[in-house]
């Protein structure tokens, strides 16, 4: 698409779109975070029981009755599987700072009562976030 | 809050900065390093849209802990009532919530354990005594926790008070003194 | 106004928290209370039932949460009434916290108008929930 | 609506303040019934799914299964379902009833159907807010393109 | 004049048909996208359930009760869900290629239109 | 002059007082009555919901956390006299916000006669 010929509403319908992208990866992130932080709770409260506790995981629909040390593993892998997924979504993130910028400065478009990087803190602050159907309290 | 002195104790807010109310402009303007008024502005309005985000994620946590209190509740005294009649052969007989507005019946044979959902889809096995113990504890910890997000949020709110004073504040300054530059200008112009 | 405006900043925001703290204590003493009042009727109705001949079972349904347990009436009422016990308690805990903390109030209001500041912390609507 | 046509020819007489809180009206407008719609939609697909669940669960073979019971949204244990024949509706303002299985499966077709009448019914009035407010802003378009038009040839004078 | 208005007409009808189609386009997309995910969950499920003992105990969620199920039946559950997703997919994709098709033309006839006006 | 003025505005602000007060209370009653007009829904559908049943049904109210077997009759009884009940105060509270409205407007007379007996004095 050659862009010598955006009016101003496609240059301003771009960039909303560019932020809209940021603002969806921002909010998954958070999620992504939250859910990291509730295996960590999870794994650290199994690692204080019995390995040959009874214990449940649901997976998809179906949930299966392991022990404490079937289930551990599965949980660390999993955890393991969202942090690298958070770190491919952060870069994602970044580079879609990076191109937001890049458009601004394009096509000089000004931002009302916000500057360069105010969204960023969201994805950090949100880190401790957890969902409320389980038994553990978070901090 | 204590609340017997009538000086603002300055607890620890977990990591929220205070706001601070300065009189003198000029003076707070130097203190801030001597940055004009503008930056002091920008920085003031930076600092509010921060504590707007923490009442956001305080606001968050409320929620979930005033979902989770009930429902720890409820489950307490459910156990309480398994421990009981533990050791009878007491079948207890439950209309349970399986979707929506459909309850259904079910028979729970005398048993030695429970399940509690630890999230992470994971759920673990426990005897009754040792879930009691972990409820008790979980229900204690969620009230004390939102009776201190109830405080910093009151805090928080606070903060927001003071800073939108001190941004008038600033702003008034700002074209009091714009003002006064103007009218020097204009003097000499005219003389 | 040589007063030094930090200090009638502090005084503002302390009173607003005395205030605050004032009203949600007694929400709370309305939420508990209507608890109170459903486990009082809650009560009352297994009382009427256990005299209706109709009604020979001896068992009910109790709520929990979601959940309905079926109970000898027995245990319900017990239930019912150790529940009633325990917000009793919390109820007059309260109570007693919050009468200090009116005065209190009123002690820092008092002392606003002795000293004539015109502040006005508290709306009328307000003041006149918190002080009855 | 009857009034389309007046409506078309009426907006053009605004000005363009009012042009803008009638605007908003819409917006605002056009949000509730969207949030209306939105929660008749949820309500709608919890019906479906708790007549699913009630076909599924709730037969002859299940009779004395084992399950595991929640009793609250944390609190699990194990136990036998019984009268798989009935259950327990909650009809709203604190009323159950019990109800047998087809009856019950006629409880959550009655209550889906009456909610997706309830959005059949907004859907064309939610379109036509939405073509309104459109024109509207069509409206608004023109007249502020006019308006910076005359400004530019008062500043030429 | 009044050639060129109905032209206009037609031309702005055929366009809102066109951004009407594609709206449905992208809402196929995601159902189709949704349905994907739907179909690997399925089977990241086929191949924990098969990796557990035959003898491991397992529970079917019906609601918010897990009812007690022997492996087999929770196997041919989860087939019977893949085999599902797989033939929503295909059914998706028919009908996004037809709305695909059906954008094409009404882009064609806007071109064409387009032309004669020039004329 | 200044007095007048002086007396001019005070008179609009207490007007203004008035109507800020008439138009607030208005507001208090339109969410009174949007909470009401969804409680009267709601218990409307309980009633059509009982209307269905057979007379033998067996129906529960829960009273605070017990649930109770009532019957039939009473059930529908109750819920009928609670729509009874709602839709009086939903009438009550329309002729209340119909009477604030013509005080509002009374008020709002008062203001324009002020500001011309107020321009004409100026004049």
């Amino acid at each position: 698409m050659s862009d010598k010929k955006l009016t101003k509403e496609e240059i301003v319908e771009g960039f909303n779109k560019l932020r809209q992208e940021q603002r969806t990866l921002a909010t998954r992130i958070a999620q992504m975070e939250s859910d990291k932080g509730e295996h960590g709770l999870v794994i650290e409260a199994l690692e204080q029981v019995n390995g040959d506790r009874k214990c449940y995981r649901l997976v998809h629909g179906v949930l299966v009755e392991r022990t404490v040390k079937e289930v551990l593993p599965a949980l660390s892998q999993n955890k393991e599987q969202i942090t690298s997924y958070v770190e491919m979504l952060t870069k994602q993130l970044v580079d879609k700072g990076k191109a937001l910028n890049a458009y601004r400065v394009k096509h000089n478009v000004s931002v009302r009562g916000e500057n360069g990087d105010g969204e960023k803190p969201k994805s950090e602050e949100n880190s401790n976030s957890k969902s409320a159907s389980g038994v553990l309290v978070s901090n | 809050m204590e609340g017997d002195s009538k000086v603002v104790e300055s607890k620890p807010h977990l990591g929220i900065p205070e706001a601070v109310f300065v009189e003198d402009v000029a003076k707070y303007l130097k203190e801030q390093g001597s940055c004009t008024c503008e930056e002091a502005l920008k920085k003031l309005e930076e600092n509010y849209q921060k504590y707007k985000l923490m009442e956001v994620n305080l606001l968050q946590k409320k929620q979930r802990l005033k979902q989770q209190i009930p429902d720890l509740k409820s489950s307490l005294d459910i156990v309480k009532h398994m421990k009981s009649i533990e050791g009878t052969d007491t079948t207890m007989t439950t209309n349970f919530f399986l979707s929506g507005a459909l309850h259904a019946k079910a028979k729970i044979p005398p048993t030695k354990e429970v399940c509690l959902w630890l999230g992470a889809n994971v759920m673990l096995s426990y005897s009754i005594e040792e879930a009691l113990g972990v409820l008790n504890k979980n229900y204690t910890t969620a009230i004390s926790h939102l009776d201190s997000v109830n405080k910093d949020l009151e805090y928080l709110r606070d903060q927001f008070t003071t800073t939108e004073v001190m941004l008038a504040r600033l702003y008034n300054w700002n074209v009091k003194q714009r003002r006064a530059a103007k009218a020097t200008t204009n003097g000499s112009d005219s003389k | 106004m040589a007063r030094d405006p930090q200090f009638v900043m502090r005084y503002m925001e302390e009173l607003e928290q005395l205030a605050e703290d004032v009203l949600s204590d007694k929400q709370q003493i309305v939420d508990l209370d209507k608890k109170r009042n459903s486990n009082r009727e809650a009560l009352a109705a297994l009382h009427k039932k256990t005299t209706a001949p109709a009604s020979s079972q001896n068992k009910t349904w109790l709520n929990f949460g979601g959940v309905f347990l079926k109970l000898p009436k027995k245990s319900a009422i017990t239930m019912l009434q150790s529940d009633q016990a325990e917000l009793d308690k919390e109820i007059s805990q309260i109570r007693d916290n919050l009468h200090n903390k009116v005065n209190k109030l009123r002690d820092a209001q008092g002392e606003s108008d002795l000293l004539g500041y015109g502040l006005h912390p508290l709306s009328k609507a307000e003041l006149n929930r918190v002080m009855h | 609506m009857s009034a389309k046509q007046g409506q078309e020819i009426n907006l053009t007489t605004l000005q363009l303040p009012q042009l803008k809180m009638l605007h908003d009206q819409f917006d605002s407008e056009i949000e509730y019934l969207t949030s209306s719609m939105q929660s008749l939609k949820g309500a709608q697909t919890q019906f479906e799914s708790s007549k699913r669940c009630l076909l599924k669960s709730m037969t002859p073979e299940n009779e004395g299964k084992s399950v595991l019971v929640p009793l609250t949204s944390s609190l699990y244990v194990p136990a036998n379902l019984v009268d798989t024949n009935k259950v327990l509706i909650d009809i709203g303002t604190n009323y159950y009833v019990e109800k047998n299985i087809s009856e019950a499966e006629e409880f959550f077709k009655r209550k889906s159907d009456y909610v997706k009448q309830q959005m059949e019914k907004f859907q064309p009035i939610l379109q036509h807010k939405f073509k309104t407010r459109q024109l509207i802003v069509e409206v608004m378009q023109t007249k502020l393109l006019a308006q910076s038009k005359q400004q530019k040839s008062d500043q030429k004078k | 004049m009044a050639v060129d208005m109905e032209l206009r007409k037609a031309f702005s009808d055929l366009q809102m048909k066109m951004v009407d189609t594609q709206n449905q386009m992208r809402i196929s997309d995601g159902q189709i996208n949704a349905m994907m995910v739907e179909k690997k969950k399925t089977e990241l499920a086929i191949s924990e359930v098969s990796s557990v003992p035959e003898d491991a105990k397992m529970y079917e969620s019906v609601g918010r009760m897990f009812v007690l199920e022997p492996k087999a039946t929770v196997m041919k559950n989860l087939e019977a869900q893949h085999k599902l997703t797989d033939t929503k997919i295909k059914e998706l994709e028919a009908k996004k290629l037809y709305l695909e098709k059906s954008v094409k033309s009404s882009e064609e006839n806007l071109r064409e239109m387009v032309l004669q006006r020039r004329k | 002059m200044g007095a007048v003025d002086a007396q001019v505005r005070l008179e609009l602000q207490k007007e203004f007082d008035e109507i800020q007060k008439v138009q607030k209370e208005i507001q208090k009653s339109a969410e009174l009555q949007k909470k009401l007009d969804s409680q009267l829904n709601q218990n409307t559908v309980v009633k059509d919901e009982l209307e269905f049943l057979e007379p033998e049904s067996n129906v529960y109210k829960l009273t605070g956390p017990v649930l109770v077997k009532q019957d039939l009759g009473e059930a529908k009884g109750t819920v009928s006299k609670r729509i009874e009940y709602i839709s009086a105060e939903i009438k009550r509270q329309e002729t209340l916000v119909a009477d604030l409205e013509k005080q509002l407007n009374k008020h709002k007379e008062s203001v324009s006669k002020i500001q011309a007996k107020a321009t004409a004095v100026a004049h």
